[in-house]
């Protein structure tokens, strides 16, 4: 009994399951056999854009937190690696995991300094930070150069041994990616449903029933701040040196909302759905190819109606089946039920 | 799942069909231009403007027989005037192939990300519009061997407008207000540059956030602090309203800098509020050539507006890149990097556009003046 | 140590200058079933809210088997060994029914980032005893059906006894029942009866706080009345019942009227 | 620093306070009321300041006639939102709210863009340019009577939360809803007014600034995130506190602004926002005072 969709679809789960990961490795795969750049390029953007929404997954699905600081994350992990790396000499693999504990450093003070009041504080505070952290890219110039942002940052090399390896082309990025995207989503996924996943889960369902049962709260959710800031500003550091440039325009707001999609319509506090959504919604608008205004008055659109009719996104409405299974199960086979 | 997986595969058999089909069509069919402009968001006005200079350019080639009697073709994708989009659509057109050239990407932080990209792909790219001074340093012998700057840097344009400055006996007071974005920071840059080499400072520097609604601070400091002349360094939007504001508030010091004085409110502009104001534009629909002001007639009877200095830029530097496809004689990428770098191509203001090691052109640097309420053309210098 | 579990003294909360609770002292004996009763506005209520640390007392001292909880937060009063139910019942909806039960005792776990992840044959050890404690639980009270439903398919009486087992999960010192069979039908109520004289039977204290006088006076060995923010009366069920003053100020004119 | 140039910031920070009360006391009465945070305040704001574009600019209208205009046109508009999509969200959980007039914003903001283009428009009146002078401060006619509506509105505002039975309804909802239902108050209906007269608000702070700053489809985005500042900081659902929070925030903004940087008047608004958080989470005016 792990994932929350376990019971949903019983009997046929492990077969769906095992065509999902089946699916999913194809996928996965594809940009590798692939020799068409673009593919690639899809590719380490869809890595990257599914590790994020499952880190805000992690944050607002798990433990009902709506975070919009997941872009200032993104970017602290962004500026922090590259400006060990360009600055100080760091290597990018010393970076880059700095980068994404300072993200997490950032969302402890943010979240422990809005926690203790009302959920609308919380969303606004972590507003407030993000457009903090804009103003600091712009306007720190003599750290963050500003607008003018830092090009050229250099690509990462591997040198084990006699083997060498200087990433950068989309090919060797996208392998990094990969490999970064499967290990933190195989470690969110081992949070989620570790003892402490269930725990972010009773907070969210039912903080004061949590607290009866000895569960501190304020504790585990700034552990999941904590985590999914990390992550985010691993993802942070890793685009950045894939696109060899971090300027403020990593902190667009955009990404929030692109985000806030992935994870809403997919259902929050879901796995695999949040997954695929993720996916679908990293691929399908680059292949429709629309404009990026229609797109976000679609995804403004989608967000009101998935407010209005399926809050619990799209594995809501499927858990919705299950549970009307259940009520007939159980009407057929009670009579002792009040 | 499944779906997703085929469209995968589709799109990578696409894409190898398309690099055979590019092969073939580079001996016959159009050539194909791909281009990233910001299309949505913010800087969308600006990436039109672009757009249809460069539109301008290949109509008026195509009309005249097309470049070694092919037919041109601009492909353009929207890029949001943000570095990720940009470098995602930039790597899908490359990777497509067909394409003889990158054109520019409008926004500093765009082209910048996009080199890295072009240089793989080893495929000539014409910026036409973006500004910073760090993309030419990072071009020609400073890195890039592929990007080309046509119009000039930030630096350069500073420089050009403090050297008049200067002239007029004006440099002494000048407090610089510019938007916070590497257009405006490098503005500020520039004139700093170049008055300390003159030994000389700004009196102030404040910058502002890309949309800011309010200026009533900054003025009423300036109502304090006096300054001879204001050097801006906005998007008409902001400078609209910057220039609104002055007059509601009563400060009247002529501007200076990047002053666009075709969004000037008419009523303001005729009233002689803005008397003494100077500008510098890498353009003016005003220099009185022959070519110019058959350029600028053929515009207006195209878009219904006077060109401002993006389209100028866009249609001119097209027109360069052009011209080194036909003297290539070939659409091979290594053939038409070459005669750009050799290119010699008169341009709408008088002598040619040609590129130096940095891959930069050195095209003009016109400085306006407002007297009597009207914008005139007072100095035309090599930047 | 003495035979007093929970003892409370001299608590007292006030909300804008109203007294709630006026200085009220009690002790519950270590294995009883004690009734807190009193009417409506009587503070009830806020006293267990407040010695079961959700709310914030403004003076007074408790502690469960001599240890003092005054001043520590909610979560630490679980951990002591206090655990409360709730009036409006509460459950994990996404969760099944056995997770609930799971859920009560995970925080006694001691869960930290590295036991999630190096501990996992630990973990899978307490997670199969959890879980067939929770299946014989589940059994005492008559939901086994439900083991692996989504708690959101129970009724409210249901969930009422669900919440029951989970106190019962965590092996606790001492149980505050907040209106247990508020709102639920006449079955239901022996269900929830037999599961309370089960809890009480595992060897766990209980403080019920509870407007159904019958079940109260059923189940209680002695009772504690609030009136006004303050103590009425202690005593054992025969004694309250004759108590003059409990039958004036609150049971009424209509002696041991049943209320709901 | 001289006591003109210090009159003049004072009266500049006042004119701007009193402009971001409007918008920001119209996001806590909606607050207050239907306890969502309202996240597509600032595209009404912005719609206004279109519609008044239009209207004083496209047909010519006078100034005061736009504003009657753009204030009853925004009014209809909310009592509309409140019926077609607020009030499922009443009672819901905070972040459905949320979520769902985050997904308004999206709409609106990207809808206008794409209508109308980012390009900047200036809406020009019979005021424009005209100046009023006194003791040597400047202040420009069209800032002025934005600054006299502001306080003409909240004084309305004011009464009618004191002394009308509609106000006291409002009030009595926003502290205690089922309350106000055991003594006869339709809460529907009551909310409906006060969604109308937040969003009128914004309207009223669209037409009022139209005619001062340039029109854009992105002018809301900015200035909501500010207003969302100035209503932790005055304690969120507190009417007055927000207007006072305003009047702060614009003072901060004219003398930083001018002293310093209009970039590090920004920081400060926000970092205020962050502290206020830590130290008085029910904002610096407490709950004494609260809608």
């Amino acid at each position: 009994m792990t994932a929350s969709a376990g019971w949903t679809i019983h009997s046929i789960q492990p077969i769906l399951r095992s065509l999902l990961a089946l699916a999913l490795a194809a996928l996965a795969l594809a940009p590798l056999l692939s020799a068409n750049v673009y593919v690639q390029t899809l590719g380490v953007s869809a890595c990257l854009f599914a590790t994020m929404a499952m880190a805000f997954n992690l944050v607002y699905g798990y433990t009902g937190l709506l975070c919009f600081a997941q872009v200032a994350f993104l970017g602290i992990g962004g500026y922090t690696a590259a400006i060990l790396v360009t600055r100080l000499g760091w290597s990018f693999w010393v970076a880059a995991p700095v980068g994404g504990l300072l993200a997490a450093i950032a969302g402890l003070v943010v979240a422990f300094s809005s926690l203790r009041l009302s959920r609308h504080s919380f969303g606004i505070a972590t507003l407030a930070a993000a457009l903090l952290c804009t103003i600091v890219a712009r306007d720190w110039v003599s750290l963050t150069r500003g607008s003018m942002g830092i090009p050229g940052l250099p690509a990462p090399e591997i040198h084990l041994g006699s083997l060498d390896i200087v990433i950068n082309n989309p090919y060797r990025f996208y392998g990094l990616s990969l490999i970064f995207a499967v290990g933190a989503i195989a470690f969110l996924h081992r949070i989620i449903h570790s003892r402490i996943g269930r725990i972010f889960v009773s907070i969210r369902e039912n903080e004061p029933l949590a607290i009866s049962q000895g569960i501190d709260p304020l504790r585990y959710k700034l552990l999941s701040v904590g985590l999914s800031a990390f992550v985010t500003g691993l993802c942070g550091a890793l685009m950045v040196f894939n696109l060899t440039i971090v300027d403020p325009s990593i902190l667009d707001f955009y990404y929030t909302e692109t985000m806030l999609i992935m994870v809403v319509i997919g259902g929050p506090g879901h796995f695999w759905s949040v997954l695929v959504s993720s996916l679908v919604f990293s691929i399908l608008p680059e292949l429709l190819r629309f404009s990026t205004d229609l797109r976000l008055v679609l995804y403004g659109l989608l967000l009101i109606a998935a407010m209005l009719v399926f809050p619990k996104g799209i594995a809501g409405l499927l858990e919705k089946r299950g549970t009307d299974f259940w009520h007939k199960r159980l009407a057929a086979g009670r009579g002792q039920v009040s | 799942m499944k779906r997703n997986l085929r469209l995968n595969g589709a799109l990578a058999a696409a894409g190898l069909c398309l690099m055979t089909a590019g092969a073939i069509a580079q001996q016959s069919g159009p050539i194909k231009i791909a281009a990233t402009l910001p299309l949505s968001g913010g800087a969308a006005n600006f990436g039109q403007a672009a757009r249809n200079g460069a539109d301008m350019a290949l109509a008026e080639v195509n009309g005249a027989g097309g470049v070694l009697s092919r037919q041109v073709m601009m492909d353009v994708q929207d890029n949001r005037c943000n570095p990720t989009e940009a470098v995602k659509v930039v790597t899908q057109m490359l990777s497509d192939g067909g394409y003889s050239a990158l054109f520019d990407g409008l926004c500093s932080s765009v082209v910048l990300a996009s080199m890295p990209v072009v240089d793989r792909a080893q495929i000539p790219y014409m910026v036409a519009t973006a500004s910073a001074t760090a993309i030419s340093e990072k071009s020609g012998v400073g890195g890039s061997k592929w990007t080309f700057k046509f119009n000039p840097t930030d630096a350069s344009m500073a420089a050009a407008m403090v050297s008049w400055l200067t002239e007029k006996g004006l440099a002494d007071k000048i407090a610089f207000l510019g938007e916070d974005t590497d257009f405006g920071r490098s503005g500020g840059d520039g004139f700093k540059a170049a008055l300390k080499a003159r030994g000389k400072a700004l009196l102030s520097e404040d910058y502002y956030q890309q949309g800011t609604a309010d200026f009533s601070a900054t003025l009423t400091k300036y109502r304090t602090s006096r300054p001879g002349v204001v050097g801006i360094y906005a998007l008409a939007s902001d400078q609209q309203n910057i220039v609104n504001q002055m007059q509601a508030f009563g400060v009247k010091v002529p501007l200076s800098g990047r002053v666009q004085t075709d969004s000037i409110a008419k009523e303001l502009l005729e009233s002689g509020f803005l008397d003494g104001t100077s500008a510098v534009q890498p353009y003016s629909p005003e220099i009185d050539t022959p070519k110019n002001q058959a350029f600028v007639a053929a515009f207006k009877a195209k878009y219904g507006s006077a060109p401002n200095s993006i389209s100028y830029s866009a249609y001119e530097s097209m027109r360069t890149l052009l011209d080194a496809i036909q003297r290539a004689g070939s659409t091979e990428p290594e053939k038409i990097r070459t005669a750009l770098t050799q290119a010699k191509f008169p341009t709408l203001l008088g002598g040619e556009v040609s590129f130096d090691e940095y891959n930069l052109a050195h095209t003009f640097a016109v400085i306006f003046q407002i007297e009597g309420g009207k914008a005139k053309v007072v100095g035309l210098s090599k930047t | 140590m003495s035979d007093i579990c929970l003892s409370v003294r001299n608590l007292s909360k006030h909300y804008r200058g109203v007294k709630a609770v006026d200085g009220v002292s009690f002790d519950v004996m270590r294995g009883s079933i004690t009734g807190l009763i009193g009417p409506n506005g009587s503070g009830k209520s806020t006293t267990i809210d407040c010695i079961s640390g959700f709310t914030s007392a403004d003076c007074g001292e408790w502690r469960v088997d001599g240890r003092v909880l005054t001043g520590t937060s909610a979560h630490q009063h679980s951990a002591a060994g206090l655990v409360r139910t709730f009036q409006n019942v509460r459950c994990y909806e996404s969760m099944s029914v056995l997770e609930n039960l799971r859920m009560a005792v995970v925080a006694k776990e001691g869960v930290g980032l590295w036991s999630a992840f190096l501990g996992s044959l630990r973990a899978s050890a307490a997670d199969e005893a959890a879980r067939q404690h929770g299946l014989e639980l589940l059994e005492l009270i008559g939901l086994s059906a439900y083991a692996e439903a989504p708690s959101s398919v129970l009724s409210y009486g249901q969930r009422k006894l669900l919440s029951i087992a989970s106190t019962m999960m965590s092996k606790p010192r001492l149980v505050i029942l907040d209106e247990p069979v508020a709102g639920i039908n006449p079955t239901m109520i022996l269900r929830v009866e037999d599961a309370i004289r089960k809890l009480n039977a595992s060897g766990v204290t209980i403080l019920l706080c509870e407007h159904n006088m019958d079940l109260v006076m059923r189940l209680c060995d002695r009772i504690i009345v609030l009136a006004n923010g303050q103590l009425l009366a202690s005593g054992t069920v025969d004694e309250i019942q004759a108590d003059k003053n409990v039958l004036e100020a609150y049971l009424g004119p209509d002696h041991m009227r049943p209320t709901s | 620093m001289d006591a003109e140039f210090a009159l003049q910031l004072l009266v500049n920070g006042l004119t701007i306070g009193l402009i971001y009360a409007l918008v920001a006391s119209g996001l806590s009465l909606v607050f207050g009321i239907l306890n969502i945070v309202n996240f597509a305040h600032g595209e009404f704001y912005m719609l206004g300041a279109m519609l008044a574009y239009f209207v004083a600019g496209t047909l010519g209208m006078s100034y005061w006639v736009t504003v009657v205009v753009v204030v009853l046109a925004a009014g209809a508009i909310g009592a509309l939102l409140y019926d077609i999509l607020l009030q499922r969200f009443e009672g819901s959980n905070v972040e459905r709210g949320v979520l769902a007039t985050l997904g308004l914003s999206m709409v609106l903001q990207n809808g206008a863009i794409f209508l109308f283009s980012t390009t900047p428009r200036l809406t020009r009146t019979e005021y424009s340019f005209k100046i009023w002078e006194f003791a040597g401060v400047t202040l420009p006619l069209t800032r002025l009577f934005a600054a006299v509506l502001s306080v003409i509105a909240f004084a309305l505002t004011w009464w009618a939360l004191q002394a009308t039975q509609t106000g006291r309804a409002i009030r009595g909802v926003s502290q205690n809803r089922e309350a106000a239902l055991m003594v006869g108050i339709d809460p529907k209906r009551v909310s409906r007014i006060a969604v109308a007269a937040g969003i009128a608000f914004a309207g009223l702070a669209g037409a009022a600034l139209a005619p001062v700053y340039s029109v854009h489809p992105t002018m809301g985005f900015a200035f909501v995130f500010k207003a969302f500042a100035i209503v932790i900081i005055g304690g969120l659902g507190n009417f007055q506190g927000a207007a006072l929070a305003a009047l702060l925030v614009g003072m901060v903004e004219s003398f930083v602004g001018a002293l310093a940087s209009l970039v590090i008047a920004d920081a400060i608004t926000f970092a205020t926002m962050l502290l206020v958080l830590l130290m008085r989470p029910e904002g610096l005016f407490g709950r004494g005072v609260r809608l």
